[in-house]
This record gives C-alpha cells, structure tokens and sequence, in this order.
C-alpha cells in the first residue's frame, strides 16, 4: 500500500527518541561490513557540521564506517541529489538523508528501494514518501519562543520575526509555530515578519530597521542563530539590549557563547549531535532489520542563561540531561 | 590587442564540428581520465549513465542559454522561469487536468516569461544582464505566491513516467535533452533564425541594415530560452514527483558556464551547441566524479572552481588566442 | 647615408595566408614614398608591421640603418613611427583630445591629465586641417571624415621620424586633401620620412617623388613617379592593362522611386525620382546630408515628414526590413560598423538579407546558397577567393565586393551606394564601376553618393548636389562637371574651410 | 539599432554630472517618493541615515565593480573575496593581531584575489565572467576551509568602534564609503588610468594601438574592486562583531544592480560613479522602505524584481536611448 504523505510534525506513528532502547532492546547485531552513507543539506552551517559528527561519533561507537557528504551549498538541489545517487551506486547498505526540500532527493527513494537500502530522512525537509524520520518538531521551535514569551513577558508588547529563506520548510514552520503561539495569547503583537534569508547581514539591517520603527520592540525570534546574531549587534548598536530579547533556533556554539556572555537571550537547541547519533542508530536497527515507528523524535530545548550550562557539556552529560527531560515530559 | 579580436581561420574537420569544440572535447577527455583513474568503478555503464543523466537538465538550459548568448544576451532568470513553468504544470496535474493540457501550459509559461524578457531587451532596449536579473526575483516571487511557498506534491505516477522512462538503456531525459540539442544545432546552423542570431550578436548595427529584425530575433531567443527552461522543469518534475517554487536556484550560472566552457562569448555572435553540450557533460562529471570520491564540500566547492578555470585554460591552450 | 628607413626581407605570414613575402624597400628622411597596390596586395600589413601591431615572420625594420625591434606599438612610438591606421581606431565615448593623447596622456604632476593642455595642444593640431574640429567634443559625435582629420592630427602631434599613413582621405574630400598635402610636404621639408597609401592615384602623383608599388604581398618594384604615366602605374599594380571606360547611359522614362518633400533631423525637403536603369549621382560636402538621405531611402532612418513611392505606390518603412522588401538596399559608409558582421563568413554575410530565398521551407539550402555565393562572388572578383573565411580577415576592398554581393543575391532593384569605392583599389573601382553600370543595364536603379567628383562624372546620368541638408542643384548630363558641382556644394556665404563646427 | 551606438551629445550640467545621472536621480526620487508617501517616518532624519549605512556596502562592491565593468569586465568574485579577507583580518584580530596589521592583511587579500582575476583576463585572456564564476567559488571555498566553516567571533571592540563610530552625526561607514565614492570620481574623470579604463572598455584595439598599457589597466580594475570588497568586508564584520565564511553571498548581483542601475554598460567603456552611488541608494531605499512597510517575503522579492526593472524603466524614459 502508498504510504500517506509524512507530515513529520503531525505523525502518528511515532515515538520518542529516549523510549527507543526500552522498547526494542540494544542494537543487534549487524551484517559484516555494514556501512552507512549520510548526505546533509551544507557544511556552510554548523548545525549539519555537528549532525555529521553524531553520526561519526555513533559509527565509531559501533564499529561502522559513516561517509558523511553535503551539497556545496544551500539551495544546490540537483547538486545533493547527484551525491546522494552516487551513495546508492556506491553500495551502502542506508542512507540518512537530509533533504534540501522536500522533493530534490524524492528519486533517491525508488532507487534506493530498487537497491533495497532502507532510507532515513534526518530532520527538516520531508520527503512526503519517506518511510522513516529521526528529527524534532520544525514548528515547536518557534512555540517553545513563543511561550517564553508569554511566560516571562506577561504584559505583551510588540515583537518581530526575521526569517529564513522563503519558501523553505523549517522556516515555515518555525515562523508560523511562533506566530500562532503567540498571536492566540491575545497580548502580542507581531509587527513584522521579514526575511532574513539565513544571512547574518541581512537580518542585521532589517533589525535595525523594525527597531527605529517600533522602538519599543520587545523582542525578536530569529529562524536560525546567525540570524539572531545578526540582530542581536543591531539591537546593541540601537542600544536596546536591555529592553529587546532576542531569540534564535538551532543552538550553535556561537549561540551557547553569546547567551552566557548575555547578549542573545535564548535559541533552542535541536541537540544535532544527539540527533545524529540517534538517526545512525535508528537506520543500523533497520538494516538490522527492526520494524520501527515511521518518525523517531529529536529531542530539543529552549536554551536561557539560566539553563545553558545543562546543556552545554561532554556528549553524555547533555544526553543525560535531555533522558530526564524526556521522563519529565517535556 | 589586436589579435584578440581576430578570429583564426578554423579547418572544419567535419561540418558543426570545429577547431574550438575539438577543445572543449579535449578538455572533456582529460577530466574523464583522471576521473577514470582515480575513482574505481567511475567508467562502468551506469555511472555514465548517471553522468548524462545528471548533466541533462543543465545541459536544456545551457542550450537555451547560448542561443541568448549568441545573440548578445544573457539570461538569468532560467532557474525561476522552471519554477514557475514547474508549479503551474504541477498543480494542474495534481487538479487531474489532462498531460498535454498541463505540459502545455508549464511550456507556455516558459514561453511567457520569456517574451517578457525578450520585449524589454529588444524594444524597451534594457540591458539584458539588468532585465533578467529583475525578473529572476519576479519570477521566483510569482512562483512562491502561486504556491504559497509550499512544494506540490503527488503527481500521478504516469505522468512521471513520461520522462522517467529509458529507451534503449538510456534515460528517457537524456534522449529528450539529445533531441533538443540536435534540434538546436540544426536551427542553428541550417535555418536563417540560427544566422540572425550570429549577426545580431557579432553585429547589431551591420544585422540591422541588412533588414535582419533584430527585436524579433532576440525576442526569440529569449522565448526558447524560456521554453527549455520550462522542459528542464517537466523532466525535473517527472524525475522528483514534486513541484517546488524555489526549485533551479542558481541554475542559471551552471548553465552560464556549460555554454561559456562550450565556446560561447559572451560579447555574443559566437557559440556552439556541440561545446555547449560537451560543457554541460564536462560539469555533470565534475560533480559526479567529485562525489563519487568522496571529497568534502569546501574540497568540491574548491574543485568547482578550480575545474571551471582548468576547462577553460586547457581550451585556451589547445586553441590558441580567441 | 643609411635611408630613415628601410624594410629588409619582411614577409608576414597568418594562418593560410602569406601576407607579405620578402618586402625590401627604403625611404629616405624627407621623402615622401607612395605604397600602392591592390585591396589585399599587403600594404596595411606591412606598415602594421612598422607600427609594432603585428610582428613580422621573417626580415627586419631598419631605421636610420639600426634595426629595431618594435614589438609592440608603444615599442614602434618610442622608435618614432607615428602611424595613422585605415580603420578609425578611435574611442567614441572619448573627447577628441583625449582621443589624439590616448595611451601618453600629458599630465600634471604626473597624476591628473592636463585636460586644458591637452585641448590647448590638440586644437593646435588640428589647426593646420580643420580648425572647426572642437577638441572638447565627445569623439562619437563627430562625422566619420571629421574623425579621420582627428586620426591624422594625432600623428602629428608626436614630432614622428617616421610617418605612415594608411589611406588617410577615404573619407575626405579633395578641399581637405589639400590642406593634407600642405602638412605632410611641411613634414618632409621638416626631414620627417612619410608613408602615403592611397587608392586616390593623382594624390600620390601628387605629393609623392617615388612609390613602392605591391602586388600578392610582393613588391613589384620601387619606381620613380615623375617618369611613370598613371596608367603605367595601374598596370604594375593589377598586372594587366586597364581599359579606359566611358560614362554610358542606360536610363529609361520609367519612374522606380519618387521621393517628395523627405525630411528629417539632417534633411529638408528633399524630391526627386529615379528611373529604371538610371544611375543618380549625390554630391556635396561632408556634412550636407547625404548619408542621412541615404538612410532615410533605406529604412534606416525615420523621415519625420514626405512620402517615398516604389513603382507609383506609395512605401512606409519603419525598417531596414520594409525598404529590402520593396526592392531597396543600402551599401553603407561605415563597412566595419554598418556592413559586416566580423565573425561570419564571406557567404553569410553575402545571404543575410536574403534568406528567404535561400530558406524557402525554412531550412537553408546550403547547396543552393553555394552556388549563388560562388556565382555573385565571382561577379565582384572576390579575392582571395575563399568564400568560408570569415569576413574580418579580408581587405576592406573585398569586404566591400561581399556587401555589394548582399545586394545582388537578394535581387535587390534599387541600389543606394555610401561612398562605394572608399578605400578601394583601382582595379576594384573599375570593377565596381562596370558592376554599377551592368546592374542600371539589367534594369536596375542606383543611387551613388561620393565625395569623389571624378567617380560621380563617371558613374551618374545626372547629379543632385546637396547643401545643408537639402537639393541645391540638378544637374543633367550634359551640365555635369567638376566646377558646376563645386559651385553648387559651397554655400555662399562661407568657403568650405569654415565648415560650421558640430559638437 | 543606428540609434543605440551613437553617442547622444550630452550637455554637462556640472562636470562629471550627466543627464545619465540626472535619469538615475529621478529614479531614486519616484522610490523616495513612493515609500515618504506610504511609510510613515520613512524621511525621518535616523531612517536617511539607516539608509545610507545599509546601502554603504553595496555601494563600496559597486564603486569597485563600476570600474570593471567600465574595462569591460565583469566580477562575480566579490562576494567570497569579501569573505576571505573578513575571515583572515578577523582571525588575525582575535589572535591579537595589531588592527593597522590585521586590516592590512584583510587588504592585501583582496588585492591579491583582485590580481588573479585580473591575471586570468588579462594575460591569459579567458572571458571575465567565466574567471570570476571559477574564482567565486574558488574564494569561497578557501574561506570555508580556512575556517573549517565556522565563524570568526570575539573581534576586539576597539576594532569594532573604528567602523562602527560616528563623525558629524554620520556612520563613519558612511563617510569611508563617501571618501572612497570621490577618490573613485577623481580617477575616474581626471586621471590616465581613468581614461584608460574608459578606453580598454570602449575600443581595446584602439587603445591598444594608442599604446594603452591593457593588460595592467584591466589587473588594476579588478585589484581595486577586490580592494574595495575586502574594505567592505572590514566594514561589514566591524558591524557585526563576527566573521563568517559565507558572508557575501549574491553580493555580486547586487553590486552589478547598482552599477547598471546607474548608467553602467555591461559592454564596457560606459559607467558613472554618481550614478552607481544612486543606484545602491535606491537599492537601500527600496529594502529599508519594504521592511518598514513589514511587506511578507514573497512580495519583498516581488517588489525587488519589479523595482530594479522601474528604476531601469525610469531611468530609459527620462533619458532616451543608449
Ligand atoms: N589578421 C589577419 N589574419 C589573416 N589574414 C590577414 C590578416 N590581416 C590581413 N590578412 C590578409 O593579408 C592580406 C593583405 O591584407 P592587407 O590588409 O595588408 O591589404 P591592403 O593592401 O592593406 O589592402 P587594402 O587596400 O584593401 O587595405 C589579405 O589577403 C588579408 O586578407
Ligand atoms: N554619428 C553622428 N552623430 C552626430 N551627428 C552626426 C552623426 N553622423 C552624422 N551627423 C550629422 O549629420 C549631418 C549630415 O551628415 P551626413 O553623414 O548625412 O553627411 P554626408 O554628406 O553624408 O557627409 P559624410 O560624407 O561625412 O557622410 C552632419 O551635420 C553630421 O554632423
Ligand atoms: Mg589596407
Ligand atoms: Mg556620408
């Protein structure tokens, strides 16, 4: 039977990245000379850096050798798609994929069935055909602003989202996961909503024209961290950084750095090395032949200053930290 | 100086195949064998099939595109052009309007945004490089307005086989792209259209008292640019099941540099199909090989680079000033 | 004493071509030496070789008995060799004086260009030729013969040991020419040695003592011109005698075209017809409006005001398109901007207006369009006789017998020719003469600007002389002459001298 | 066409301010007029200023790539060349670096980036935009590499308060990017280099018979604009505190708009400082102005296109042909 289009966010075959072992046990056994292939979006972004990393870390942990590819940049989609149908010629038993949109890689999905390599897609685009997902809520990262917001900015106020490029899946969903959030709590104004397109330049003068516009800004959600950066030295050249919070998305070393040093107020963290490791481990139980759920969630957190330092240590410790979240319902 | 501007007399080993494409060939081979040498498996059949499969879509714009540069223009706005040709044949598919109905309209958007090029190049006389640059934005915000950003997804799967098809162990796109370039040499070389371009191009003013209508011509060449865009984006579709609006971002400096590896100058009244293709191929090894061994992205971003230099150095070399 | 300058064993080879084989001759300081020879016979090579833009494949340059090695034009300036190029090589976006100081500008302080200075000494140059020329104007605005003057004046602001010139009067008119003549015999008086090439016989005759004459890159001999009759000379330089031919008239009572009141921004109230066989010469200084009369007649231009019927009916031309239609072409002024597309070869240019013909279901019959090139190509004596080479490596001679070609493949009925023979050897001349007059025998029309009075005294059946932009004078056969026409060019109330400047 | 080659007589209004000028001028007035009219506070004092500053780096790309394109060239390089100079001055800087050293080295990579593009045009004779497409990604990949991707962060604020401070009210950005505007007028109106580019650009066989020395005028053309995109570049992460890998990205389209949009032929021998400088300040006012007016990305991109094509559009009827 057609599998229904995946709609990552809203799947009902699902389960939580940390219920994973309980359900199913250890990771079995695998085939000799198992190897996985893994092509991301771009390198340009330190997210998909560490999402190679996890899946480094975790292959080593195993014993299986991971090549890990990305296109040249973002927006190269008959690019990514070239290497990733290199990766199913050259014979790998998976492939975790993380499409530049949701229909570049869509042809890797018959070839990889004609080959039979299972295929995991990793994160934000969806592949509507994909029979597997490891990643986190797209729209829950702009919530999770939205409700600080509420929670700690109980008067309301007016605030502004800088997006990334149109027309781009996470960005959509990011964007409307803060809009709607906040909108239905009746005290918020969203001001603007303009594009930043993931460019730290961009975001800065559009920033510093929301700001001159609506001095009284309370704050800004950035759909990624450089963006948020970016407003973040605008916010300080207008002199605002006590007055405007600034929040970001992905939760890059930059962003750990500038929130502890106080300058961005938050970003949430989709924990990308967690997150490779976990979708290494989802694809090698199915070459192991596991029957999984459709999506396996990523975890993430709103990162503050008063939290960072939870989230911010050795691999295991952060994962420890984020199995108590989990158990804690977050 | 001054030899630069002259043209060295070229022997024709066979008619359409000339001293400056044998270059290009040249540069071709020598790219094929240190693939071949350093990637195992690189020479087995179905990676070159993968290869002409992979350079097919750059290789319909490339040729639309030196059509346009020929005739002294340039045309960035193919990649958006696809998009829109692309999401408008798709949600008709989607909507159960009949094929030829829905391929129809994606190649008469194609059709139209090339016009709209072609008319403020030729009779509003904007530069073309200034014309095209704005309707890339234009283009691609249609697009996205037209689909709200969202991909469109679900094409019925016959559709898809259309151009998903192989006929005698090829891929039916590269058939179809093989088709075009044959159609495109012979327009070229073989009809009075394919001479007007090469005037307009070498020589407006000269192409103009010699009664060639010149806004025709490049209004023209402009619409194929257009429609091939339009056909990239049918066999793109065919191929990905879905229709996105931001689909063929920066296809257009691909397809710039297919045609400019391929012989085209850009001052125009010059290039060549045969290079063209051959420019395309030699790009679409270039990514297949570079994957295929496994290089890192800055590594094949720097390859990039450096290969588009290299192919044009080794023509330059082996062809001597021009 | 060793000649200023001698040119030792020089060929010149390009691909496919020998150019110059073995040239050998000198030319004293103070003298004035003539080079002449046919469209392709070598003579632009050779002193492009002189002036360091090309190098030679064998022989050397001597000057004042050294060899020199002038490998590139800044190499041949700092030898001494001015040169004045038969192709305007010009930067129209540029003034005039910027133009003359290109590539040495003067400069204060070695920084800024002295652009008064400049003005200062290029209006000083000029002086001597054309003083109306505005050395502050943007060179593009100025007429093709204007710029030449300016091409002339920039060689002599150099203070050159050696002068060349490359047909330096295709464009002017014989007034011109004269105060040429007093500048360069002032060049060789001042012990300058002068390179005069020239298509114009009776100005080599004369200025020049003595002439190389060249033919197929080779030299034929170096001669003395006061033993020589110019028939003589021609003969040397074709090979074969020429014969002399006489006007003959080949009109009929048949109207072709009839224009009437044509005006535009450069042209008044212009009417006249045309008849079929009949050959219309347009005289008239430089700047009367001729071409832009021309230009109208052929769709490139449009008249603001009158009317233009072919065969009584009444014609509109909003382009080329619609003249070529009706049966008209223009063989243009500018061959290198107007009429050749560089990169293409012989045949293409020669099809471009008649591709219909050659494409009757859309595909060129390639086989067809062979034999036609083959055929009108060698009506016009194309040489060489390469019809797939691309146009921009002929003589401008040949690529004029290419343009015309156009014409005859595109059965064009009314001819419109902008200085026909400009830059164009005699042996050529003749043969586009006869060409002009087989083409009024066959029935067809033809239009001859020229600023040569003996090529319209040969060529018209009657004579329109244009001043300011309109017809100032018929003039019919029998009424045709040098003077008649001079006396009507020249407005009254100013010489030719005092040519209002346009700026 | 006879009439798009001839040069319209022009009568100077000041030297060095053209009727072309004028065209641009009006242009950037219609948009200024447009958004005072829809976006209340657009003419506030701080917005002009806001203004200025976001159009100051587009301006300094477009001054340099003025110049190119005048010599007939093109440079798509500028963008990663910018990026590699940020990412060496910044590392520099963070390492503790002396600022006059750091911003030195910072320069003296964008000269040498500048030189090879020049190199490659010049001397070996490859075509422009194809070298500088080759170049682009080469820069941009030895920026990603040199940083292994990611930011430089952490510059000294005493760095940052160079270019980031203020002198009679104005950006210091602001007043750099103006200093350099006239310096780039002087050289180009009264200087031989200035009249060499024009001519190279113009006719390079004619000025290379005149003994214009080509090939070091064109290297000088792309030295310069690689000068001014790595001053850009010190500009850009003074304000931003960090230096990214990708920073720059599509700054070549936007530099070549502003060019274009301000009289700049893509055929060479044609442009105007002036009129570049309005053409980025029209661009900068057309993004600030849609921002204020918080128009959804779509139609930003929209209005983008659209408004490059108008300022083209308005620039043509208030000037005529040419
Ligand atoms: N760059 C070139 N490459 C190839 N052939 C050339 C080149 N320049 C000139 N020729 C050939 O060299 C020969 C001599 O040409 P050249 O221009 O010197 O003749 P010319 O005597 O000046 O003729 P004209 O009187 O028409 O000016 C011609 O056959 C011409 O086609
Ligand atoms: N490119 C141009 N720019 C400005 N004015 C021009 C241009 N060409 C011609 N004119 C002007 O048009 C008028 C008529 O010139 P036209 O060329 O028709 O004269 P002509 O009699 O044919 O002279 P010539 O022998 O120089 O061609 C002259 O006053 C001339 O200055
Ligand atoms: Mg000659
Ligand atoms: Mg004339």
């Amino acid at each position: 039977a057609e599998l229904a289009p995946l709609n990552s966010d809203t799947e009902k075959d699902r389960i939580d990245w940390s219920q994973v072992e309980a359900k199913f046990g250890a990771l079995p056994k695998l085939p000799d000379g198992t190897k996985a292939g893994a092509v991301s979006k771009t390198l340009t972004n330190e997210y998909w850096r560490s999402l190679g990393e996890g899946y480094k870390a975790f292959g080593d942990k195993v014993g299986v050798p991971v090549v890990y590819q990305a296109a040249q940049s973002e927006g190269d989609q008959l690019g990514q798609l070239t290497i990733a149908e290199g990766l199913v010629t050259q014979g790998y038993n998976v492939l975790l994929v993380s499409p530049q949109t949701d229909a570049n890689l869509q042809p890797i999905m018959e070839q990889a069935k004609a080959a039979n390599v299972p295929v995991v897609n990793v994160n934000d685009a969806v592949i509507p055909q994909a029979e597997h997902y490891v990643g986190n809520v797209q729209r829950d990262n702009g919530v999770r602003v939205a409700k600080w917001f509420i929670k700690n900015r109980p008067n309301g106020g007016k605030v502004a989202i800088v997006e990334g490029q149109a027309g781009v899946y996470a960005a959509v969903q990011r964007t409307d996961g803060f809009k709607t959030t906040i909108s239905e709590s009746g005290k918020f104004e969203v001001v603007a909503s303009v594009p930043g397109n993931w460019d730290r330049q961009t975001s800065y003068d559009a920033a510093t024209n929301i700001l001159q516009q609506h001095p009284n800004l309370i704050g800004f959600y950035a759909n990624n961290d450089g963006m948020a950066l970016g407003i973040v030295e605008a916010v300080k050249a207008a002199g605002l950084q006590d007055k405007v919070a600034v929040f970001g998305t992905d939760g890059i070393s930059d962003a750990y750095a500038s929130i502890r040093a106080g300058e961005l107020t938050g970003t949430v963290d989709s924990f990308p090395v967690l997150t490779g490791e976990v979708a290494l481990e989802t694809a090698l139980r199915l070459v192991a032949g596991q029957k999984l759920p459709r999506v396996v969630a990523t975890p993430q957190a709103l990162i503050t200053k008063d939290n960072a330092h939870r989230y911010s240590g050795a691999g295991d410790a952060v994962r420890k930290a984020l199995i108590e979240d989990a158990a804690a319902g977050h | 100086m001054s030899d630069t501007t002259l043209v060295q007399p070229r022997a024709e080993f066979l008619r359409g195949f000339s001293m400056r494409d044998a270059g290009t060939l040249i540069g071709l081979v020598v790219i094929l064998a240190v693939f071949g040498a350093l990637v195992p498996g690189f020479f087995a059949e179905r990676n070159l099939i993968n290869i002409l499969q992979q350079s097919s879509i750059n290789a319909c714009l490339a040729l639309g595109m030196t059509l346009v540069i020929i005739s002294g223009g340039i045309d960035l706005s193919v990649g958006p052009t696809a998009a829109l040709s692309a999401v408008i044949s798709a949600s008709m598919l989607v909507a159960g309007v009949p094929f030829p109905l829905a391929i129809a309209a994606g190649f008469a958007i194609g059709l139209a945004c090339g016009l709209v090029n072609g008319v403020l190049v030729a009779y509003v006389g904007l530069q073309p490089f200034i014309v095209t640059l704005g309707t890339l934005s234009t283009y691609r915000a249609l697009a996205l307005i037209y689909t709200g950003g969202n991909p469109v997804l679900g094409l019925p799967a016959s559709f898809r086989a259309i151009f998903n098809g192989s006929l005698f162990g090829l891929p039916l796109a590269v058939i179809i792209v093989a088709g075009v370039a044959v159609v495109a040499w012979v327009v070229l070389k073989k009809t009075p259209f394919g001479e007007y371009l090469l005037a307009v191009g070498g020589n407006e003013e000269a192409a103009y008292i010699a009664g060639v209508p010149i806004a025709r011509t490049k209004i023209a060449a402009y619409m194929i640019s257009g429609l091939l865009a339009a056909l990239a984006a049918q066999i793109l579709i065919g191929r990905l099941g879905a229709a996105e609006p931001i689909l063929g971002n920066l296809w257009e400096l691909d397809a710039i540099a297919a045609a400019a590896i391929g012989g085209a100058s850009l001052m125009g009244g010059k290039g060549s199909v045969v290079g063209t293709i051959l420019g395309a191929v030699i790009l679409g090894a270039m990514r297949n090989g570079l994957t295929l061994m496994n290089v890192q992205s800055f590594y094949q971003l720097l390859a990039t680079g450096l290969i588009i230099l290299a192919a044009m150095l080794i023509d330059r070399v082996t062809r001597g000033r021009g | 004493m060793a000649p200023r300058l001698q040119f030792d064993g020089i060929s010149k080879l390009f691909p496919a071509v020998r150019a110059l084989n073995d040239v050998s001759f000198s030319v004293g300081a103070g003298e004035i030496h003539g080079l002449l020879g046919e469209n392709g016979a070598g003579k632009s090579t050779l002193l492009r070789i002189l002036s360091g833009v090309y190098r030679p494949t064998a022989g050397s340059v001597l000057i004042d008995g050294k060899p020199v090695t002038l490998a590139n034009p800044v190499a041949a300036r700092a030898a001494g060799v001015a040169m004045i190029h038969q192709e305007l090589q010009q930067v129209p976006r540029l003034s005039v004086a910027q133009n003359m100081f290109l590539g040495h500008p003067l400069t204060r302080g070695r920084i800024f260009v002295a652009r008064l200075e400049q003005e200062r000494r290029a209006a000083e140059a000029l002086a001597a030729i054309d003083p109306s020329i505005d050395p502050a104007a943007p060179l593009g605005t100025l007429t093709v013969a204007q710029r030449q003057i300016v091409e002339i004046a920039r060689a002599l602001l150099d203070r050159a040991r050696i002068v060349a010139m490359d047909e330096p009067t295709s464009s002017l008119t014989p007034s011109e020419f004269e105060r040429l003549a007093e500048v360069i015999t002032g060049l060789a008086r001042d012990g300058v040695a002068v390179v005069y090439v020239s298509h114009k016989l009776d100005e080599v005759f004369g200025i020049c003592r003595r002439a190389t004459i060249m033919r197929d890159g080779a030299v034929v001999d170096s001669v003395d011109l006061k033993s020589l009759s110019e028939k003589a000379v021609v003969a040397m330089m074709v090979g074969r005698e020429l014969a002399q031919e006489q006007h003959r008239s080949h009109a009929s009572g048949e109207v072709m075209l009839s224009v009437r009141g044509l005006a535009s921004t450069k042209v008044r109230d212009v009417s006249f017809d045309l008849h079929r066989g009949e050959v219309l010469g347009i005289a008239g200084l430089v700047g009367s409006g001729r071409t832009e009369l021309l230009r109208l007649l052929a769709g490139v231009d449009r008249a603001s005001a009158g009317t233009i019927a072919i065969d009584g009916r009444a014609a509109r031309f909003s382009s080329p398109r619609d003249a070529i239609a009706a049966g008209i072409g223009l063989v243009p002024e500018e061959r290198k901007r107007e009429g050749i597309v560089p990169l293409r070869s012989i045949t293409s240019n020669m099809a471009l207006a008649s591709m219909g013909v050659f494409a009757p279901r859309g595909v060129i019959d390639h086989i067809r369009l062979k034999q036609v090139a083959a055929e009108k190509m060698s009506r016009v004596n194309l040489r060489p006789f390469l019809l797939d080479r691309s146009i921009q490596l002929f003589s401008g001679g040949n690529q004029q017998k290419a343009i015309i070609g156009r014409w005859l493949a595109a059965g064009t009925r009314i001819l419109l020719f902008d200085e026909p023979t400009r830059g164009i050897d005699v042996g050529a001349k003749a043969e586009i003469y006869h060409l002009i007059e087989e083409l009024a025998a066959e029935g067809h029309s033809v239009v001859v600007v020229s600023s040569e009075l003996p090529e319209v005294i040969r060529l018209a059946d009657r004579v329109l002389v244009m001043r300011d932009g309109t017809i100032a004078a018929e003039l019919d056969t029998s009424d045709i002459s040098e003077q008649a026409i001079a006396a009507h060019a020249i407005p009254q109330t100013q010489t030719p001298a005092t040519r209002p400047a346009r700026q």
